[in-house]
């Protein structure tokens, strides 16, 4: 046994907890997740039932942590889990899982399976199975502090070009701010007007607000690839970037998994409360909306459709915002079917969009989304999510559709009521 | 054994009994074995033999229940077969002698009849102890019984003492004692289970042996089936009430009047192989069933250690028991998982390495 | 062994066993699996009204929107025969009778002809979801050996139990036995198989409906 | 004094179970002592513990399937009675009254004419008797029908017949010709005659038993009452209809018939010619009654047949009560049986915290002689207030003599006055013999009174036969006992329970046999069958111990119950 394997073993062992026993001694074979599942819906192949991902891990709890296991193991009964059997399930753990969630929320036991395929990944990874794509996207994010490479001198020349296009000013290490706001590089990158329609709204509202330096990437690719104690030091980047300058709330951008990394999972990486709030952009509009700090004039009049992004909705409890929003500036708003928690995956979370390894099944995967976006013949799709907005763009362009994709926060400030003067994008 | 053949008339007359009577007798009796009627006139003939074939009956660890049942018979009767069928050579219960002349008599009967004579055994044999909880005449019952084999043509282990144990045998078996058919190996051994044995069943048997030299069709307990093939729910009187689901639920209430199957308060004859249903007791006037209570399995082994007799059978034999301790011992073996678990749960977490990117590329090998 | 005796130890010792090791192993395996322990979640919860755990234990009686028509084998097929085997075992008058005499309580029975309805409907039931298991390829390749053997497991006393009843191809004392051996052999396989799930079921569902509360989102 | 000088009877037959008599010989063929081992035992009472007390009647009913297959699931069943207050409706007392009664009388024919006559009756003297002056004195004695010559003729015949064909077989090596038998061949004949006879007659009057118990030996009963339901308009549906009732009421007549006219009548012809005996085998003196047959729904003991009490050396004049629950006064000994008690085996225990651990000390079978100063029999010595007693009917006939019991009073006197004896000759192996007799006159007479008391409830509707209040274990207290007793035919017999969290935790029985054929006790007081081999006894012939069977027989000794 190789010191990696040992040390994921080790670690899995860590890891597995009474919920995880429980929801293993529940598990019928019944296949409901599968069903819930757009890897299996969409492929037709039985291995990816979610709960099979889990193989590995169900074997190593009974092994480990049931008398009859142990007993079995003793008297070669059953074979020891190996690092060869990691190797193999390296597909469907990092492949076919977007960690969306959806299987956890089918199952008639209430197995919470993607809980599991997180505690999977951790041993996966360290034992050193976890995709290339992946394990570059967390190599850059610790190096450069940002998945993409992007550094904070590339987000500088950033701000400076919305400031020359807009006149927008975007405050800077601001101490004292109410608002701090983190963004996914992806934004940076593919979606700069995602900032300057922060910046619209936040003047709109009079609200204080700052990008920090020292933290302004919000994506956490160390919960995707499931290294906990590499989360640890991505979020902990922010925390301490958001207490150093004592803001109120940290602001997480349109970038699900961002989300779920700071709000949910950060202050168990850290072992301790924020002394912040943290909140979704699509939250704090929403705040502001109810404040009627948000002034909007004019309709979108194209019939328009929102697709939830997995761990802002199912995962992330933020359900009726988005679409109280959305209500504010379009007209012909409809949900696709299985719309909010139970809406299905753009197919490229949970860091399959960096793994070079999964993109053919992720386009196969796509035709779930055809299916829903048809269904309701959309001529305008928004999401709040930019990692959805990226996948969704190259499922469309694969599927040869051509439905134009806009973020929640661009769409709001497009319809803002001082800037229509300002013109939309 | 050679047997003189006179003519069955004057037999017959000597013990009073018309030929036609007589006959009429042997018929049934056939039938009541499932005989073909031929059988009925060997056996009137082998009834009729001048001389008459010697038995010999010895009382172990018993009760007298199955001698009094054979003094019982109406057909044949008990005369019937001293006079005029059999000789019961050695029976410590009818012996006029005692003491040593029985002991004489008991070893000249054996003598004179080596090889010829059938054995009759009643009651179990204690085994502990080198079978000092059972002797006569200073011989320990064992010894006496294994002597007495020693020249016995076949044997009949008389009765479920003799048959399985019976009551000596109940838990927890004190004395040790052992049934017959354990003991002696190299005689054919029928048994007659019952407690005590329905008596035309050891009457039939008797003649069928005393005519045809050999035992009838057994089953897989060395029981005759004519008499044990099937059970007492089989034939029995009321069983359309339990088809059709009536059910006496106390020994005086209108469904015990109304004769109401008794399956709720513990009758065991669905599965008691006996003809008790068919054959009834004492002349046929009823049998347990008729009389309102439930068989009581008695021709079963082991039918005194099976739990209640006034439980349905398809109850638990007894209040489930043990569960407590059972409670006790999986709370035990979940505790010394608990602190194994959360043993093995420290370790891992103690020798836990923080990982960093540099361990994600690391290739696991074999 | 006579039949008597057959019957006697399957009403006796092997009763007394099988409950004692039933006994021994649920409260075994409950300990095994609920004290391993877990993190409490420090994150900032998000309260909102009808989600806990609690409410998920009572939600996932019912099928999720859509999903229903995905598999309604197994969704209409797990209620039937979920409901049957309640029925079956704590409203018919012999187990009544049997759990009286266990501990003493007691309650009115369905009459014996609604029973036999449930009891086949259920056999039929269990029947059609073990077809569906062989014939879906999802399902066979989920299926290990033991699921097939659980189903023998679970199914038999229910066929035996309905057979015993009506004294049908067997002698009555053999079904009965058959049908006691049976459910002697559920007792002992339960806590230590994917039956267990009848226990924690309700733990997992609160695990999950608790994770999912404390985000908001009422599952 | 050697061995040679003892004689050893092992087997003695026709009695129930294993009994063995060591007899020590003096002068003249006299008998100094006597020891009498129960040589068979089965740990019954171990047997009994940790069982459901509504079952243990079966099993306790099994001690004896002799004559006394009623008495142990009586004594049994209102042992746990007793110990869980159950009150027994009227018609089951009754019903169980007519199964107590119908056992005596059929085992008092069957042990007279089976187990005792022969000791009496020499069947070869049998063969010269004349049939006609045979038929002569049956018609002098009784009115019983069959007394024709003709008959007796056929009978010889018979007889003749058997030993003719030199398969002598039960009759082998019987003490035929013994100077002791002193009956005319005719008195012989008609015995012989009625020796078959009553074989006959037993197997109908069981009967009786069959309808309330379902089978004999070994008829049903039920705590709290009897299992027999009574329906009289239900053709079929149960034993005890107007068919059954009707079996019943034919078989106490068959009953009281048989006893009038042949066993009492046969009893006093043969004691007229065996008057010696009436000074002779004369036991303790002490007489024990527990008392049975009630005939009044509560069960209480003023409403027995039998009287409860005890007659100390032969005084008549005084009945001493007895308290079967109080520690002092029944007491079971073990110093010559083979039981260890914790307590030192010195000391007697009341059956209640009585103890029976089988602990063989004896000699290694095959052996010639038991060590009758140690430890030689299984079965124990039971003691009233450290005394030893003799139980049966004697005791009982005694009992109800000394109550003043008219009809007894009637019969005891008419039968002294027939014999010429005065009220001592009873306290003998002859008086033995006949006070069973009379008893069985008297008995036959009552059951037809409770017969009609049934029948009286019967037709009044009230058909209640089973209480099932007490049924339910759950109703039970946590600790209990009890003592249920009757009368068996051999003498009282008691069963002791204590019930703990619903089972047996102790059980004793202490049977007639066990008071009439214990060993000596540790003061070295014999039991009542060996103190009466130890009164004036000669032994003619070693070899053909015919007096001690007589005296043993007398006592119709039930080795299966003494020792169980």
């Amino acid at each position: 046994m190789s010191a990696s394997f040992h040390r994921a073993v080790n670690v899995l062992k860590k890891m597995i907890d009474t919920p995880i026993a429980s929801y293993f001694n529940s598990c019928l074979h019944c296949g409901l997740c599968a069903e819930a599942c757009l890897f299996y819906t969409e492929t037709g192949d039985p291995k990816y039932a979610p709960i099979y991902k889990l193989e590995p891990l169900r074997r190593l709890y009974q092994q480990e942590y049931t008398l009859m296991g142990r007993m079995a193991r003793l008297f070669g009964l059953s074979r020891p889990v190996t690092a060869t059997e990691f190797e193999d399930w390296k597909t469907l753990v990092y492949d076919s899982c977007t960690l969306c969630g959806r299987c956890s929320l089918v199952c008639p036991t209430g197995n919470d399976i993607v809980s599991m395929v997180k505690c999977l990944r951790e041993g996966m990874a360290i034992a050193g199975h976890a995709p290339q794509g992946m394990i570059d996207v967390t190599k850059r994010t610790l190096e450069t502090g940002s998945p993409m490479g992007i550094t904070w001198s590339a987000l500088q020349r950033k701000i400076e070009n919305i400031k020359t296009e807009t006149g927008l000013e975007i405050p800077l290490n601001q101490e004292g701010a109410e608002y701090m706001l983190v963004i996914s590089s992806l934004e940076i990158a593919h979606f700069p007007g995602f900032l300057t329609a922060v910046s619209k709204i936040m003047r709109q509202a009079k609200k204080t607000w700052t990008l920090c330096s020292d933290a302004f990437e919000a994506s956490n690719s160390g919960v995707h690839i499931g290294v906990s104690d590499i989360a640890k030091e991505i979020v902990s980047r922010i925390v301490a970037g958001a207490e150093k300058l004592r803001v109120k709330t940290v602001i997480s951008s349109e970038c699900g998994h961002a989300f779920t990394a700071l709000r949910w999972d950060g202050p168990n990486l850290i072992e301790r409360p924020y002394r912040f709030r943290v909140r979704h952009i699509v939250e704090v509009l929403d705040e502001f909306r109810k404040q009627g700090l948000l002034q909007t004039i004019g309709h979108e009049e194209a019939r328009l459709t929102f697709h939830d992004p997995c761990q802002l909705a199912r995962m992330g409890g933020v359900l009726e915002p988005q679409r109280k929003l959305l209500k504010m500036v379009a007209s012909d708003f409809v949900e696709m079917p299985d719309s909010g928690e139970y809406n299905w995956c753009c197919g490229g979370g949970g860091g399959v969009s960096d793994n070079e390894d999964a993109k053919e099944l992720r386009l196969v995967a796509f035709t779930r989304k055809r299916a829903q976006l048809e269904a309701v013949n959309a001529r305008r799709l928004v999401t709040a999510c930019a990692n959805c907005r990226i996948v969704l763009g190259e499922g469309m362009q694969h599927h040869q559709m051509n439905v134009p994709l806009l973020g929640l926060t661009e769409l709001i400030a497009n319809y803002l009521l001082e800037t229509t003067a300002g013109g939309t994008e | 054994m050679e047997n003189r053949e006179i003519e069955p008339l004057e037999s017959s007359m000597v013990h009073g009994v018309s030929r036609r009577t007589f006959l009429q007798y042997c018929a049934t009796l056939a039938s009541l074995m499932a005989l073909p009627s031929s059988a009925g006139v060997a056996f009137s003939k082998a009834l009729s033999s001048v001389s008459r074939p010697p038995v010999i009956w010895l009382s172990f660890q018993d009760c007298g229940g199955c001698t009094e049942s054979l003094i019982r018979s109406n057909v044949p009767t008990l005369e019937d077969l001293l006079f005029n069928s059999l000789s019961l050579e050695y029976h410590q219960a009818f012996q006029i002698s005692a003491g040593i002349a029985t002991e004489a008599a008991r070893k000249d009967v054996v003598q004179k009849n080596w090889g010829k004579y059938l054995l009759i055994v009643d009651g179990s044999i204690p085994m502990k102890e080198e079978g000092v909880y059972s002797t006569t005449a200073g011989v320990s019952h064992y010894d006496l019984l294994m002597e007495m084999a020693k020249g016995a043509a076949a044997v009949i282990a008389m009765g479920t003492c003799a048959v399985s144990g019976g009551l000596s045998r109940a838990y927890p078996n004190p004395t040790g004692a052992t049934a017959i058919s354990r003991l002696i190996k190299d005689k054919p051994v029928i048994n007659l289970p019952g407690c005590p044995p329905i008596p035309v069943v050891m009457t039939g048997v008797l003649i069928y042996y005393l005519t045809f030299g050999a035992f009838p069709e057994l089953d897989a307990l060395g029981r005759p089936k004519a008499f044990y093939g099937e059970t007492v729910h089989d034939r029995c009187y009321r069983r359309p009430f339990y088809e059709q689901g009536k059910f006496a639920k106390s020994f005086d209430d209108e469904g015990a009047r109304q004769g109401w199957c008794l399956f709720e308060l513990g009758c065991k004859g669905h599965i008691t192989h006996n003809a008790c249903s068919t054959k009834k007791w004492n002349g046929a006037v009823s049998f347990p069933i008729e009389s309102g209570h439930g068989c009581l399995g008695c021709s079963e082994p082991g039918f005194l250690d099976t739990g209640s007799f006034y439980r349905a059978l398809s109850l638990p034999e007894k209040p489930i028991g043990h569960a407590v301790n059972a409670l006790m011992a999986g709370a035990m073996v979940g505790g010394s998982m608990f602190m194994t678990n959360r043993g093995f749960k420290m370790v891992a977490a103690h020798t836990h390495l923080p990982s960093c990117v540099a361990d994600l590329e690391k290739e696991s090998g074999g | 062994m006579s039949e008597f005796q057959w019957l006697s130890w399957i009403r006796g010792v092997g009763l007394q066993s099988a409950v004692a090791i039933f006994c021994m192993g649920i409260v075994w395996r409950t300990m095994e699996i609920y004290t391993l322990g877990r993190k409490l979640d420090i994150a900032e919860p998000r309260r909102i009204s009808g989600a806990s755990g609690w409410h998920t234990i009572y939600r996932r009686f019912l099928a999720p929107l859509g999903m229903i028509h995905l598999d309604p084998v197994t969704y209409i097929g797990g209620y039937v025969f979920h409901l049957g085997l309640l029925i079956v075992f704590f409203l018919s008058e012999p187990h009544i009778h049997l759990i009286r005499e266990l501990i003493g309580l007691s309650w009115p029975a369905l009459p014996p002809s609604m029973i036999d309805i449930v009891t086949i409907v259920t056999l039929i039931t269990m029947i059609v979801v073990l077809v569906d298991r062989v014939r879906k390829p999802l399902k066979r390749f989920l299926s290990g050996f033991g699921d097939y053997v659980l189903w023998v497991i679970t199914f038999l006393p229910v066929l035996s139990g309905y057979l015993t009843v009506h004294h049908l191809l067997l002698p009555y004392t053999i079904l009965l036995a058959l049908h006691m051996i049976s459910v002697e052999v559920l007792l002992i396989v339960f806590p230590f198989t994917k039956l267990f799930h009848a226990v924690t079921v309700w733990p997992s569902r609160w695990f999950n409906g608790n994770t999912n509360a404390r985000k908001g989102v009422p599952v | 004094m050697t061995n040679s000088q003892r004689i050893v009877v092992d087997p003695i037959t026709r009695i129930e179970g294993h009994l063995r008599i060591e007899a020590e010989m003096g002068e003249a063929g006299k008998i100094v002592r006597a020891s009498a081992a129960g040589t068979s035992v089965r740990g019954v009472e171990v047997i009994l513990s940790d069982r459901d007390p509504r079952d243990v009647w079966v099993h306790a009913q099994r001690i004896c399937g002799g004559g006394c297959t009623v008495s142990h699931a009586v004594a049994s069943i209102r042992a746990v009675e007793d110990a869980l207050h159950v009150s027994v409706p009227h018609n089951a007392q009754l019903i169980r009254n007519l199964m107590i009664g119908t056992q005596f009388i059929h085992n008092h024919i069957t042990h007279f004419y089976r187990r005792q006559v022969l000791d009496w009756v020499d069947l070869l003297s049998a063969l010269k008797a004349d049939p006609k002056a045979t038929a002569q004195l049956a018609e002098n004695i009784s009115h019983w029908p069959k007394s024709s010559p003709g008959y007796f003729a056929d009978t010889q015949k018979k007889i003749k017949g058997f030993i003719e064909s030199g398969q002598l077989g039960i009759f082998a090596n019987g003490f035929w010709g013994h100077p002791a038998y002193q009956l005319p061949p005719e008195l012989n004949l008609l015995v012989v005659a009625h020796y078959l006879e009553a074989i006959a007659w037993q197997r109908d009057v069981v009967k009786l038993h069959t309808i309330f118990g379902g089978k004999n030996p070994h008829p049903n009963f039920v705590m709290g009452g009897v299992p027999c339901a009574i329906n009289l308009s239900g053709e079929d549906a149960t034993a005890v209809n107007m068919a059954g009732l009707q079996i019943v009421q034919d078989m106490i007549h068959q009953m009281q018939a048989f006893v009038e006219q042949v066993y009492l009548p046969d009893t006093l012809a043969i004691a007229g010619f065996y008057k010696d005996w009436a000074a002779r085998g004369e036991g303790i003196g002490n007489f024990l009654c527990f008392g049975d047959m009630p005939t009044k729904e509560a069960g209480t003991q003023d409403s027995f047949f039998f009287p409860q009490g005890i007659i100390l050396n032969r005084d008549i004049s005084t009945i001493h009560p007895i308290d079967l629950k109080n520690a002092t006064e029944i007491q079971e000994f073990v110093a010559h049986s083979w039981y260890k008690y914790s307590v030192g085996d010195g000391h007697g225990l009341h059956p209640y915290e009585g103890e029976t651990n089988l602990h063989y000390t004896g000699p290694k079978p095959p052996y010639e002689y038991l060590d009758v100063n140690a430890k030689y029999s299984w079965i124990k010595s039971p003691r009233w207030q450290g005394k030893p007693v003799e139980v049966g009917p004697l005791a009982r006939v005694l009992m109800l003599y000394a109550k003043g019991h008219e009809p007894t009073k009637e019969i005891v006197h008419d039968t002294l006055e027939k014999l010429s004896f005065g009220l001592d000759a009873f306290f003998s192996t002859l008086g033995r013999t006949v006070a069973r007799a009379l008893e069985s006159k008297l008995l036959a007479e009552e059951m037809q009174h409770w017969f009609g008391a049934l029948m009286i409830n019967i037709h009044a509707g009230n058909l209640r036969t089973f209480q099932r209040d007490q049924w339910d274990p759950s109703t039970w207290p946590q600790e209990t006992r009890g003592v249920g007793f009757t009368e068996s035919p051999r003498g009282a017999l008691a069963h002791w329970v204590v019930i703990q969290e619903g089972r047996i935790a102790n059980y004793q029985t202490v049977a007639s046999g066990t008071w009439n054929a214990g060993p000596r006790d540790t003061t070295g007081q014999s039991g009542a069958c060996e103190a009466a081999l130890q009164h004036n006894h000669t032994v003619a012939d070693p070899k053909q111990p015919i007096e001690i069977l007589r005296t043993v027989h007398s006592f119709d000794p039930c080795i299966t119950c003494a020792a169980h």
